[in-house]
């Protein structure tokens, strides 16, 4: 997988609301994405990884501002503030499907003319090529009667056929990353089975490198190469989605990992993250969870302690990563 | 930029001249008519802006010239017996109505007695009238009971209601309904299809008319038709016709409020001129049934604490020109012009007035005054009146209403409590004040007067007197003792008299003063 | 053996929608609550669980059938009793911001039923209040703030505080951590878990997520199309489940680990509309071991194993 | 559809009817006499009685609602006791300019209140936005007739661009009608548009803050195509409800203008017919305006399917 | 806030002056929002001052008819001579009496009818109906043969422009109701045995505050403007009774001619309303839930 070449590249990205001189609600996030890879960036809300992927569209809004010390697409460097070369991208470079998909598709239009009108942003393309290329799109993501569907309007369709319906438009342009945020999150546990399903055959089929935003670990585990976890707006783990989940190296991921019923023994307490994410404004010198941290030293409130340690693909902001594999075994009962 | 703006407009609006309908040379006068027209029948009411329509469609009997001579018009010939009891007139040749049926003496007739039926100077004729017969279609014949030297005054009055001729068939045939059918045979012809009641109302020339040989003067004379056409145009606010005006947009005005002259000062090619010779008049009527304005020396008091000027001055500015301080009952300028016990209608003491007060024993009962205030005039007028009688002692009850209210208020009888009323203000033109048959403030009829209910014997008698007296001398006598007693009951104050402004466009050339607004024959416009 | 304390027989809730139509929510739903237990509803959106749990607080009055509380029928009361009997069933709502009225402070919110019913004195009353907003976590002075002032979490908090000041028998919690953030959740499940151990109250527990299910309930109904498909106790529903829909929608759930990774039988296609119901088994029209034979029935509950029933007719030849 | 425009105007029936018999008594409760006015300032109460008699106005309230229900029945809203024409044909009359002058009205705000409530929204917050917001504040807040007499001397007066008063017909030529009612359309624009505006921001933040927007410019749509395609078309609902609502606004603007402008419209002819009591034109205006009104909110409604694919009749 | 930490597990009462005082700064952040407030407090103190300093607004005097501003009259005077200046300061208290008195009035009984049918749905339909009904009538053709019906008073001017007003008020209400009725904490109102006059009074009302104080000072401005209206169309306050729209009406006539005459009154009354309205917006803003959940 690390022979396929790196679409996205980005490194020191910032992103501030307000003025320039505010505090980032982003910070210092880097990360790169390959042909045909799923990198799910995971994270409570609040963690900032919406307005992340956002920020590579340039779909921020008006207050914030995005900067990075490197932000490279398909080997060309763009500035993360000129939101014009940011638009550019958008539909042929990046597409982006959205948690609800109730709200994700225009009531006030059909589904051919949604479709029709994103294909024909193509240069030179007849509106009858771009009607045909719809329909195979939505063949694509397995909507039966993709025609008829074409003059129907969303209302008409459930919530997983315009998941679908968001998907095929997402892939018309046959854009080189698809980024989707929580796409899953609003269906049914079977419905969310059939789009991760469908996601995974596309990666697969087209090669579309896939930033998967999730605050579920199980959709993790399901569908990601990599991941990076994020914690009020820093990443503080990344690696390969193996390596990271035999083998923790941030606090914060354990502290996930270990709140979800899904990993915990029947009808005993789970293990909690006391308190709740920090707004803004209370973020904590040093790391940002020390103060929700079972393991948390004085040494972590210092400046310096929200560094970033590498080792191999894997990656982490915690001065404690080297010890949590004790530490773990002797809260463990 | 400015520039191609404007002139593209202007080429605009050329190109607009040139596709209306080719440019005609018929010749339209468009004048700003005093009140809405949405009444057609000047018996029906005594609308004066109804009775203004009438002079162009109808034609009269007689009429009054410019120096107040009743002068005949359609009639050709007259003569009256030696008891003046017996009245025979002829139709002058010619007269047609505008749907071509010859103007005969049925017509006449029947025009006049449905007139009898209405009008209170008509009344008195017909109290008296023994027959009113037809000899032929051009002549016909009064018989009376009682001697009655009126007959031709009457028939040639202007005041409303105006004895029109219309043809028989509609004149006889809605005695106490509204007629819908106004065909009259006047210089002017009516255009129902064009009539928007209430907007516009539409007159074209009749070509068949025939006018007297005599030079046009006031309402009498030759009445020719100089304009093809005539727009009476109705505004809800005098502002917009002036701007109208200065624009070019109407080129008539018969009255407007003169403080907005200075707007056409500037305009040269407007007349601005005093209208009507007459005018009018403001009136302060006094309850005679009800407390406190039952008691004379209330009404007195009245009549000293409220002063022409201040009403004049009000309503008209720094106008003096268009007023006067009248001290006739029967209006200046008027025969019967006197100034027989003016001393307290024409002074304004305030301190008399108290006096007077505190000897009557006011025990400061509230006074109803009626306010309209949705006409100018009693707007301001009632503004006026309430402060001066409360700076006199007193105690002023100022009922706001619209004019609607006021107009059926004003006919209750009853005590305060049950809608009846003290005092109103009103107004009355001079042709109707200049005559004791028809100045209501001198009938003295008591329950059969005219609201307000004034209440004299003498002046009863002094009316019949009046009308059996044989020559102006004595009218004059007899209306110098009317107005004594007049002023001494306090039937009314009068509040001064005045004329409004009006102004047209210098292109219309032969306008005269007269005292209906619609005189427009003899009146031309240069193109 | 366990003693039941909520009971429903045969219910059904019908919705008309207007022009002629209408909406089976819930049909003949017949299910215990014991004493003590927790017993969770599951299935997906649609399926009726939502309304049942809405049934169960005589919020909405049942179409047909009825419920029983404490062996005594409540289905027809009213006034003073409906008033005495509500004290006994106390509600969790999914969103902990719309269920708390924005204009009221959280002490205010708490006190509410306490002040309904008269309890003790005002002092009383402001104490347990407080009492109340400790035993849920909160901070007392969180007691002097709006809703909006509150996360998440603790809006779900003051909700059970609110709910607990009656002293209630059941709780029906209805979603109460979906809104919620995993870590978040997992505080607010510890709490009631907590609760239920301290004091003993028989919880309703509403829900989509079959993990969370899996760890909290003693007792598991599924539920597809307002018809219960299956229920027994949580391990063995959850573990070996008999009825395909079951099943189906177990194997939907993800994978906890990567390695775990496998391919899945999915379900093809969406629930159906309840304004139109396939006829027989709701299921049959996704169920992928279907028969001719299932549009024909409607299946009824049955034992298929020791505590558990299902409605599959498959599973009654057997 | 059909059913449902027949069931709507069917349920409109009880409500016209409630109106009639409240005007009725509204307008005979009231005081005055019409009487008195007909029969002028100066007539005697004689005249004022005959002229009464005619009219029936001394029957009874229930015989002369008798009457005139009778007539409503038959479609026949009475004549004009003034000027004895039929209501209907005063009210035809009339209809021309009243409807070219809020037609003309409704464009001009449309074309004005729109774009400049999509910007404020595009840009809420900033300085354009909140200047928009105050310059309709604005409109709300000058009295029309003020407007309207400041427009006159501005635009007739000093820069003669179009007439004082007065109303063209459209039989005279269409550009004639367009420049005579130009500047009253443009006053009651000023004070209506401010309402469009208004609801055109709110509704466009809603849903520029929706999902769809976000995946139209995902997608790569140009600002303007989001703005005035995908977004606009989703305020549809929103501004033709207030423009609905509106109507019923825009006639006292109308009415206040058709004076200031001296257009002979039905905003005039009502006034007129209240203040000196012409009960069957009060009655017979009131009556068509409830209609025209219940019309409109059908006509908006209806609008809805235009806009919104979900809704079906 | 502070004083709960020291003073544990006893019930300290929030302070409403801090709320109040809080809601008081966001309501008028901002240039505008303070003049606009700025500008209200002024028409206030006006309103009281003025009737007690300023007795001869209502006096006329024809010799001084029309005169431009000058130091004997700051606003100059009218076509009766009376003093604009006088007028318009007297004139503040009637014109905001009217606005103040609509916008209360509407929301009194707007708030009761909309409770009514949209809560306990007692007679829903017919309430709705009758509304329906009035709103088929133009409001200011209904006021204006409300005031022929009842004559022309301050009273009678509120009525006539209450009336009108009252169904949108009625209908804002119950929609606000109807649509809070579904709300979960209704529900948990219902089964923590709230009694319905209760659910009404502490969970509804006080959440219809938002709605209902947004249209009733939008109510308060438009009656303002509509008095103006009436009064252009002969249907307005007395002469004695100056307001700034009968002010205006009374000398618009001479615009061009004594401008000062409804320049004055006139700037007035826009500053008013506009500051009313300005404050309307803000209110909207401060108060809806959404862009308070937003800013907390």
């Amino acid at each position: 997988m690390s022979v396929n070449k790196k679409i996205l590249e980005v490194k020191g990205l910032n992103i501030r609301f307000g003025s320039a001189a505010a505090a980032p609600t982003v910070e210092d996030l880097s990360f790169d994405l390959r042909a045909g890879e799923t990198l799910c960036l995971v994270g409570e809300s609040g963690s900032g990884k919406s307005i992340s992927a956002l920020s590579l569209l340039g779909l921020l809004p008006e207050s914030a501002h995005a900067t990075a010390d490197q932000f490279m697409f398909d080997g060309v460097e763009i500035d993360p503030k000129d939101t014009k070369s940011l638009k550019a991208l958008r539909g042929e470079g990046v597409a982006m499907i959205f948690q609800d998909p109730m709200s994700s598709l225009n009531p006030a239009f059909t589904i051919g003319y949604q479709m029709i009108e994103a294909i024909r942003l193509a240069p030179n393309i007849s509106k009858q090529e771009a009607r045909q290329k719809a329909i195979h799109y939505l063949e694509l993501v397995r909507i039966a009667d993709a025609a008829k569907r074409m003059d129907g309007y969303p209302h008409q369709l459930s919530g997983g056929m315009r998941q679908r319906v968001m998907i095929a438009m997402a892939l018309s342009r046959n854009p080189k990353v698809l980024i989707a945020d929580e796409p899953t999150t609003a269906l049914d546990v079977t419905i969310q089975a059939q789009i991760l399903a469908l996601i995974d055959d596309i990666k697969t089929e087209l090669g579309t490198a896939v930033l998967f935003i999730t605050h579920d670990l199980g959709v993790v585990a399901e569908t990601a190469d990599r991941v990076a976890v994020m914690y009020a707006g820093r990443m503080v783990e990344a690696g390969q989605v193996a390596e990271v989940f035999d083998n923790p190296q941030h606090a914060y991921t354990v502290g996930l990992m270990r709140a979800s019923p899904r990993t915990a023994a029947r009808q005993r307490r789970l293990n909690d993250i006391p308190g709740s994410v920090p707004e803004l404004r209370d973020r904590p010198l040093g790391c940002t969870f020390a103060p929700r941290c079972a393991f948390m030293t004085p040494a972590c409130q210092e400046l310096g302690a929200e560094k970033t340690v590498q080792v191999g693909t894997h990656l982490s902001r915690c001065i404690r990563r080297d010890e949590l594999g004790t530490l773990l075994g002797e809260t463990h009962v | 930029m400015f520039f191609y703006t404007k002139q593209s407009l202007c080429a605009a609006i050329v190109g607009m001249a040139l596709v209306a309908p080719a440019a005609q040379a018929e010749t339209t006068i468009r004048y700003m008519g005093l009140s809405k027209l949405d009444m057609l029948d000047p018996i029906w009411t005594t609308n004066y802006g109804v009775r203004d329509h009438g002079y162009l469609i109808y034609d009269t009997l007689f009429a009054q010239d410019a120096e107040g001579n009743i002068k005949p018009q359609m009639i050709d010939t007259w003569t009256v017996s030696e008891d003046r009891m017996a009245y025979r007139f002829s139709l002058r040749d010619g007269l047609m109505f505008h749907d071509g049926a010859p103007v005969t003496s049925q017509d006449v007739v029947a025009s006049l007695e449905r007139w009898m039926h209405k009008d209170t100077f008509g009344v008195e004729i017909k109290n008296r009238l023994s027959s009113m017969d037809v000899v032929d279609d051009k002549i016909f014949t009064l018989s009376l009971t009682e001697p009655f030297g009126l007959v031709v005054d009457a028939f040639g009055k202007t005041a409303s209601n105006v004895p029109f001729i219309m043809p028989a068939r509609i004149a006889s045939g809605a005695v106490d309904d509204q007629i819908s059918d106004p065909v009259g045979s006047g210089p002017f012809k009516f255009i129902l299809d064009d009539w928007q009641p209430g907007v516009k109302a539409v007159y074209e020339k009749f070509e068949a008319y025939v006018p007297r040989d005599e030079a046009p003067s006031g309402l009498a004379g030759g009445k020719v038709a100089m304009v093809d056409r005539i727009e009476r145009v109705f505004f809800p606010d005098d502002i917009t016709a002036v701007n109208a005006l200065a624009t070019g947009e109407i080129d008539y005005i018969p009255q407007f409020q003169p403080d907005l002259i200075p707007i056409l000062s500037g305009a040269s090619d407007v007349v601005v001129q005093p209208h009507n010779p007459l005018g009018q008049t403001i009136q302060i009527i006094p309850n005679f049934l009800q407390p406190p304005t039952d008691d004379v020396r209330i009404r007195q008091a009245m009549q000293l604490a409220l002063g022409q000027e201040d009403y004049m001055t009000a309503i008209l500015g720094s106008y003096d020109e268009l007023y006067s301080y009248c001290p006739s009952i029967f209006m200046c300028g008027t025969a019967l012009e006197n100034d027989a016990n003016s001393e307290r209608q024409m002074s304004q003491d305030v301190e008399a007035a108290k006096a007077l007060l505190a000897e009557a024993g006011y025990d400061g009962t509230p006074l109803t005054l009626l306010h309209a205030t949705d006409v100018s005039d009693q707007r301001t007028g009632g503004s006026v009146t309430a402060q001066r009688l409360r700076e006199a002692g007193f105690v002023v009850d100022d009922v706001v209403s619209d004019w609607a209210t006021i107009a059926q208020r004003r006919a209750n009888k009853a005590p305060i409590a049950e809608g009846g009323w003290n005092i109103f203000q009103t107004g009355w033109d001079g042709m109707a004040l200049q005559s004791p048959l028809t100045n209501v403030y001198v009938s003295g009829a008591c329950d059969d007067a005219w609201y307000g209910w004034n209440c004299s014997e003498t002046l009863q008698r002094l009316k019949q007197d009046y009308i059996n007296a044989t020559s102006v001398d004595e009218q004059k006598t007899i209306g110098e003792a009317m107005q004594q007693e007049a002023y001494e009951i306090v039937s009314v104050i009068m509040m001064g008299q005045y004329t409004q402004a009006s102004a047209w466009s210098a292109n219309l050339e032969g306008m005269r003063q007269a005292t209906v607004t619609t005189n427009l024959w003899g009146v031309s416009k240069a193109e | 053996m366990s003693e039941a304390l909520l009971e429903t027989k045969e219910l059904s809730k019908t919705f008309n929608i207007g022009k002629g139509k209408s909406l089976k929510a819930v049909s003949d739903v017949s299910l215990t609550l014991n004493k003590g237990e927790t017993l969770a509803i599951v299935g997906e959106s649609g399926c009726g669980k939502s309304t049942l749990a809405r049934l169960l607080l005589r919020l909405e009055q049942a179409t047909s059938g009825g419920i029983e509380f404490d062996g005594n029928d409540i289905s027809e009361i009213s006034g003073a009793v409906e008033k005495q009997w509500r004290r006994n069933v106390q509600m969790v709502f999914q969103d902990p911001y719309t269920s708390l009225n924005p204009r009221m402070i959280a002490h205010d919110a708490i006190r509410e039923p306490l002040d309904n019913y008269a309890e003790g004195t005002k002092q009383e009353r402001n104490q347990k209040a407080h009492d109340l907003l400790h035993r849920v976590g909160l901070n007392v002075d969180f007691g002097q703030r709006y809703p909006h002032e509150l996360s998440g979490g603790q809006c779900q908090r003051l909700g059970i505080a609110r709910a607990l000041a009656l002293n209630p028998k059941v709780l029906v919690a209805d979603e109460p951590v979906s809104a919620l953030d995993v870590s978040i959740q997992a505080q607010v499940l510890n709490l009631m878990m907590d609760l239920q151990a301290d004091l003993g109250i028989s919880i309703v527990f509403v829900s989509h997520d079959l993990s969370v299910v899996r760890h909290i309930s003693d007792r598991v109904i599924v539920m597809y199309l307002g018809r219960i498909v299956e229920e027994g106790p949580a391990d063995i529903v959850l573990d070996t489940p008999s009825h395909p829909y079951t099943k189906a929608l177990l194997d939907s759930v993800p994978i906890d680990h990567p390695s775990k990774r496998r391919s899945k039988t999915l379900l093809s296609g969406e629930v159906a509309s309840p304004l139109n119901p396939p006829s027989g088994c709701a299921f049959r029209t996704r169920c992928p071991v279907a028969t001719d034979q299932c549009a024909q029935t409607i299946p009824k509950l049955r034992s298929v194993g020791p505590k558990v029933s299902a409605a599959c007719i498959l599973l009654e030849s057997k | 559809m059909f059913k449902y425009i027949s069931s709507r105007l069917l349920a409109s029936v009880p409500i016209v009817l409630f109106v009639a018999i409240f005007v009725f008594l509204l307008s005979h409760l009231a005081p005055g006499d019409p009487a008195a006015l007909i029969a002028g300032e100066n007539a005697t109460p004689e005249q004022i009685a005959q002229i009464r008699d005619r009219l029936h106005l001394d029957e009874p309230l229930v015989t002369q609602f008798g009457y005139w229900f009778s007539d409503i029945l038959r479609f026949d809203l009475g004549n004009s006791i003034f000027s004895n024409r039929p209501v209907t044909e005063l009210i035809a009359a009339r209809l021309e300019p009243t409807l070219v002058l809020t037609s003309l009205t409704i464009v001009l705000t449309i074309f004005l209140a729109v774009p400049a409530g999509v910007i404020a929204a595009w840009k809420v917050n900033s300085t354009s936005d909140r200047s928009i917001m105050i310059l309709s504040v604005l409109g709300f807040s000058v009295p029309a007739f003020l407007i309207g007499y400041a427009n006159m001397y501005v635009f007739a007066l000093k820069l003669g661009w179009f007439p004082v008063q007065g109303y063209a017909n459209l039989s005279d030529g269409v550009l004639g009608t367009l420049r005579s009612v130009a500047l009253p359309a443009f006053t009651i624009t000023l004070v209506f548009w401010a309402l469009v505006a208004r609801i055109t921001r709110a509704a466009m933040i809603e849903i520029l803050q929706e999902g769809y927007t976000r995946t139209a410019r995902a997608k790569g749509l140009s600002e303007g195509k989001v703005l005035f395609v995908h977004a606009l078309k989703n305020a549809g609902v929103p501004i033709s409800t207030v423009i609905g609502v509106g109507i019923a606004i825009l006639i006292s603007g109308v009415v206040v203008t058709e004076s200031v402008f001296n257009i002979p419209g039905i905003g005039r002819l009502v006034v007129d017919a209240i203040t000196q009591r012409d009960f069957p034109v009060v009655q017979g205006t009131m009556i068509f305006f409830s209609v025209v009104l219940i019309v409109v909110n059908l006509l908006v409604d209806l609008s809805y399917v235009l806009f919104d694919p979900r809704i079906r009749y | 806030m502070n004083t709960s930490q020291t003073v544990p597990r006893q019930h300290v009462q929030r302070s409403r002056m801090v709320d109040f005082r809080r809601f008081l700064s966001e309501f008028t952040d901002g240039r505008v929002e303070k003049s606009a407030v700025l500008i209200l407090i002024a028409a206030l103190l006006i309103s009281v001052i003025a009737p007690m300093v300023y007795h001869s607004y209502s006096d006329i005097n024809p010799l001084d008819r029309m005169k431009p501003p000058s130091a004997d009259h700051f606003f100059g005077t009218d076509h009766l001579g009376r003093d604009v200046f006088e007028r318009t300061m007297v004139g503040t208290r009637n014109s905001l009496i009217i606005g103040f008195s609509v916008a209360i009035a509407t929301t009194i009984i707007g708030c009761i009818l909309g409770l009514v049918s949209g809560f306990i749905s007692f007679g829903d339909k017919i309430i709705m109906r009758l509304m329906d009904g009035f709103m088929a009538i133009p409001n200011v053709l209904l006021a204006i043969a409300l005031v022929a019906l009842m004559g022309s008073s301050l009273l009678t001017i509120i009525i006539a422009i209450s009336v009108p007003e009252i169904p949108r008020m009625a209908r804002i209400v119950r929609s606000v109701v109807v649509s809070l009725k579904e709300m979960p904490f209704i529900d948990a109102a219902v089964t923590m045995g709230t009694p319905q006059w209760k659910i009404l009074l502490r969970h509804l009302l006080p959440n219809t505050v938002g709605a209902l104080s947004v249209q009733a000072t939008a109510t308060c401005a438009s009656a303002i403007m509509t008095e103006a209206i009436l009064s252009f169309l002969g249907a307005g306050t007395p002469p004695n009774i100056p307001s700034w729209g009968g002010i205006i009406a009374e000398s618009r006539v001479f615009f061009q001619i004594a401008p000062w005459a409804i320049g004055f009154p006139g700037l007035m009354l826009s500053l008013l309303v506009l500051s009313v309205n300005i404050l309307g917006d803000r209110l909207r803003e401060v108060l809806d839930p959404r862009v308070a959940r937003r800013r907390s």
